[in-house]
């Protein structure tokens, strides 16, 4: 891959993972600067997730650096940067929407321009803020976790299967948002297999296989 | 008194764990070997066949 | 690189150890199954009775070398898990888990032949002893230790969990005995004391000694052997494994 | 950090609220061993008083054993704890705040009740306060070092008794000295030594077992 | 029919096998229990031995309760459930078959070990087949009671608490003649009545409880 | 809906049911001939799953009437009759492949004419007998219950979305299935999104939306 020459806000050198001795991806080298965005596409169980995992700090990874704007990436500098949506969506099913955006905004940080209701309504949930988690659909769960994602002030991220579960305003929704923060100086990495709409702007490709 | 039985049970359960002690790997090692031997074959087996 | 330090390295390569543990557990095993007859043939028939206990003394050869390996093996456990924690070496998980049933298998002989020791002596099987009580929690500990070990999927996330509980057992050990032995303190004082032979005749004390070394090597030889196989399930379906077998 | 102290409490007290009904199954649960102890045994004997504070503290402890699955793992199955992970905020300052509301809704029933329970087992009236305060001092240090072993078996689907297999053995020494304090009480020995005691491991715990439940989360969340 | 029955055992006989280890977990419990009820108590003062029999019986209790809620849950959760519920085997027989494994691999190996636990206690050798044959007739019958609440609960996630809460009042009168009956026998009054009682509940579980249960799981299962 | 002149496999008249009185679906009519297939098609949480469901007898319907072959569906009948296919893959992960299907044939039947073996080599996991379900992929799981069904001496298979999980081979090997199935004389119930191919055989199409 082609190093851009402003420094890149997250770069990997020969990142490598097993589990069970089993390996799931080894060697794997990439950077992302911000303003772009990188997806990462491959077939099931090629190990996206995991990857994703790995870079959130979720999983120890084997080998292999990362670096973030040059400097290392300790736990600290990990905490602050990267804002993770994973499979699982993370809210108190009997906390209403907006209780539960309280309760990420205190874990983990909120932008100073950015509001609650303002969020919500964002992400098409204007007239949940009272609903219980639990009884919104599994669409509007995922909405909820896109408006977590908003608040947060971290400029890197991570986004598992974000069109999963949404219909097609949804994906719209999810391609909007991507763009926004990528505009503001962010960066996003996404996951997909390849069905749905890129969202439409400077992305680069990631190509997972299994290993042989 | 006459404490005999008293030992030999001491000594037989001693006998018996340090026995197990050196049996139990060694039924361990033939288990993981074998699996080992029958998953090499069922991966030559499963190579042969057209892979989806 | 210093030739230690190489040594090492190569060591935790798995083919590597598979072959190492497979040369030197029989020695192991050999000198401590010698050193054991040895002292086993001269404990039961050239000790001559104890003017006291009788024969039951002879008790003593199996029950002490046990108890004083179960808590040595907990501490070697403890050891191997703090430097697979620290410094991730996946030897030292594979040898500190490896650890854990020998020691479970010791503690429970312990019991076992302490308790039977015991109703001839005391006329009970158990008593709430500080000293006993202690030692079954500690085979409680073990147990915990193994089915964490055994209870989750990942072996490497599995051998850090266990290791962590075995790192933090070691710390309340003490705190247990010591507070076992004050509860105890608070009641009438023990009606039991575990009065060990102070003034041990030399020719009682060889099979003794000699039964000591014998276990520490037959440990040794059982370490190796299990580290081996559980080295060997986490390999199966590699290429050098195919090769060896 | 206060935020996030704020923010975690509010969320815990708010959903304890919403699930009032669940806060009573402990304190139910203890009671249930006390009333089935008491059944089992012969009522005029004595035994039963003797037997008294043994059986209240194991009832608060078991019951403790079994709300202590319940301690990270509604977070961990809805992906929370993930996000715990991430934040910026110490661990082992949300796992102490998430320790304190258990504490305050497994326990503290119990504590309350447990006149109640005394006077079922016709524990002698003078032995009562030493009883609550031994709880008082005990039980949270159950809940201190029951984190440590929720975290551990976090990623463990059913968790269940392979939990309480691992918690026993640590959770003796409380045992021994809470029970221990009231019987020595009872038989007019000075037990403020156990209550010290169990001050003093309190005030350790307090410090290092969020810590260490907090590197435990780190190894048991895969 | 036959064909089924030999297919519910064999499967449940190779599961067990295959997770050997959890089946020492109940046993470990009981263990537990019996250990910490001595070390929080006097152990020198007879109450002990006094109280040995409620004890193991509430300790043979309390493992089982916690066992029970892997009665049904396990399959439920991956599907096998419905497919016992949609296969024209009689539910009753197959549920029959699944509490005969699950006693085997619970309750069984406390039988085994309660003279060892009885021996931790202290309880006086005399009362000891007592014990036993209380135990033999009296766990069955928790098991096929607790099946019923297991299967009406087998739709609630978590439903530990809330199960140990309906099954408790039910296994009171197992418990005061199991129990009861070890005293009775210690104190040199006949017991026989007690025991002929339990196997007069436990002749008519056999028979009911199945069924009973078959009706709670297609009602549990939504 | 047209009658055919065979009596129907399965008739429905007037099924309805609700959940907390919200109602799913009401006066729901159609039948199923001998070699043809249903395809139930809709939206998210339409309600498909609910009622392949109340079909198969996992849930109580509020209303209406099921008639199997012109007579009446008691349960034995039913059990005989029915085979489902639903989300949970129904199989313990600590029994073999081959160990899961003795299970499933020991409770539900087992055609004659078909063999444990071959209805493994059938949906293409041959080589896996004796391999874990719990080390299977999410795919092979799927194709493991295909192969309970395959088993299976029961005419009318009610399948719920079949075609989740898996690769276009998979796809295929569904549609082959039924396809065989249909031309045993049997009849299969299969819900869809409608994002994947439909079997190449006579179908009739039950189309859900939302109750307004
Ligand atoms: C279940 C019963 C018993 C258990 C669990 C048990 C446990 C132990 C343990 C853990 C030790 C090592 C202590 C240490 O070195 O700090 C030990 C040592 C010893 N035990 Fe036992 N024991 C039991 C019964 C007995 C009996 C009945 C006797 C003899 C009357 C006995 C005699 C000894 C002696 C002589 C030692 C060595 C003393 C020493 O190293 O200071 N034990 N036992
Ligand atoms: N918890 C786990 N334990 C063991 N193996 C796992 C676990 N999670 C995933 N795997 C295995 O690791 C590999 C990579 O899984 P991963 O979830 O990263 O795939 P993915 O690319 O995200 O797939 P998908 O497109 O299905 O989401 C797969 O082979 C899978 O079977
Ligand atoms: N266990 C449940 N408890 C309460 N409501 C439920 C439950 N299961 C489903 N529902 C609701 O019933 C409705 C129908 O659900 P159903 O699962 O039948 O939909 P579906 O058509 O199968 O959807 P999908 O395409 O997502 O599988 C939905 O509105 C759903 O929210
Ligand atoms: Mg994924
Ligand atoms: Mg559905």
């Amino acid at each position: 891959m082609s190093h851009p020459s402003e420094p890149a806000l997250l770069s990997v050198h020969g990142l490598g993972f097993s589990r069970n001795d089993e390996t799931i991806f080894s060697s794997l080298h990439f950077t992302v600067a911000r303003g772009e965005a990188l997806l990462v596409q491959g077939g099931n169980g090629v190990g996206k997730t995991t990857l994703l995992r790995v870079l959130a700090g979720l999983l120890p990874a084997d080998s292999g650096e990362l670096r973030m704007d040059g400097g290392d990436l300790d736990h600290a500098r990990r905490a602050a940067a990267f804002a993770y949506l994973g499979h699982l969506p993370g809210h108190k099913g009997d906390l209403t929407a907006s209780e539960n955006l309280e309760v990420s905004c205190g874990l983990l940080g909120r932008r100073p321009d950015r509001r609650i209701e303002a969020a919500l309504d964002r992400v098409g949930l204007s007239g949940y803020d009272d609903q219980l988690a639990r009884h919104l659909s599994a669409g509007q769960k995922k909405r909820l976790s896109l408006a977590r994602l908003w608040l947060s002030p971290a400029p890197l991220w991570l986004l598992d299967e974000p069109y999963a579960n949404l219909d097609l305003d949804g994906i719209e929704l999810v391609n909007q948002l991507i763009r926004a923060h990528l505009d503001d100086g962010g960066t996003a990495l996404v996951t997909t297999h390849g069905a749905y709409a890129a969202p439409p702007v400077r992305t680069r490709q990631l190509l997972m296989a299994r290993a042989p | 008194m006459n404490y005999q039985g008293y030992v030999i049970a001491a000594y037989a359960i001693f006998m018996l764990a340090i026995l197990w002690d050196w049996l139990a790997p060694k039924l361990q090692i033939a288990r993981a070997r074998r699996e080992a031997k029958l998953r090499a074959r069922r991966d030559a087996t499963r190579k042969g066949e057209v892979h989806s | 690189m210093h030739p230690l330090v190489r040594w090492f390295h190569q060591l935790g390569s798995p083919p590597y150890f598979d072959r190492f543990a497979a040369r030197w557990a029989p020695w192991c095993h050999g000198i401590g199954a010698v050193a054991m007859a040895i002292a086993l043939w001269l404990a039961l028939f050239r000790v001559p009775a104890d003017y006291q206990q009788g024969d039951a003394f002879r008790i003593l050869y199996v029950h002490v070398p046990m108890a004083w390996m179960s808590m040595a093996v907990y501490l070697g456990m403890a050891i191997y898990a703090a430097i697979a924690l620290v410094w991730r070496i996946k030897l030292a998980e594979i040898l500190a888990m490896a650890c854990a049933p020998i020691g479970a298998l010791y503690t429970a002989v312990t019991l076992a032949t302490g308790s039977i020791w015991g109703k001839p002596m005391w006329g009970t099987w158990w008593d709430w002893d500080p000293r006993l009580t202690t030692e079954l929690l500690l085979l409680f500990l073990y147990l915990g230790v193994i089915g964490l070990y055994a209870a989750i999927e990942d072996r490497r996330q599995a051998a850090r969990a266990a290791g962590f509980l075995a790192v933090v057992g070691v710390v309340l050990l003490p705190i247990i005995k010591f507070s076992v032995t004050w509860w105890n303190s608070l009641h009438q004082g023990s009606t039991i004391s575990l009065t060990g032979p102070s003034h041990m005749d030399a020719s009682m004390q060889l099979p003794l000694w000699l039964m000591v070394i014998g276990i520490h090597a037959w440990f040794v030889g059982a370490l190796l052997a299990r580290a081996r196989a559980d080295n060997l399930r986490r390999e199966i379906g590699k290429a050098w494994i195919a090769e060896t077998a | 950090m206060g935020a996030a102290i704020r923010a975690m409490l509010l969320r815990d007290l708010r959903l304890i609220w919403r699930k009032r009904g669940d806060a009573l199954q402990p304190v139910l649960f203890a009671l249930l061993v006390v009333v089935l102890f008491a059944l089992g045994i012969d009522t005029h004997s004595g035994a039963m008083a003797q037997a008294a504070p043994a059986v209240i503290w194991l009832a608060a402890l078991l019951s403790g054993l079994l709300a202590l699955d319940a301690l990270f793992r509604g977070d961990a199955e809805d992906g929370s704890l993930e996000q715990w992970l991430l934040s910026p905020q110490p661990l082992a300052m949300l796992v102490a705040v998430r320790v304190f509301t258990h504490w305050m809704t497994t326990a503290l029933p119990i504590i309350v009740v447990s006149p109640l329970l005394g006077e079922l087992l016709h524990l002698p009236h003078a032995q009562l306060p030493m009883l609550i305060g031994s709880l008082l001092l005990g039980t949270p240090l159950l809940s201190l070092i029951g984190a440590v072993v929720a975290a551990l078996t976090v990623g463990i689907r059913r968790a269940g008794a392979l939990l309480a297999l691992i918690a026993l053995p640590l959770y003796v020494p409380i045992l021994v000295f809470g029970a221990g304090s009231v019987v020595a009480a009872a038989q007019g020995l000075d037990a403020s030594g156990a209550l010290l005691i169990l001050a003093a491991m309190l005030a350790m715990s307090l410090v290092v077992a969020p810590v260490v439940a907090a590197i435990a989360l780190r190894i048991g969340w895969r």
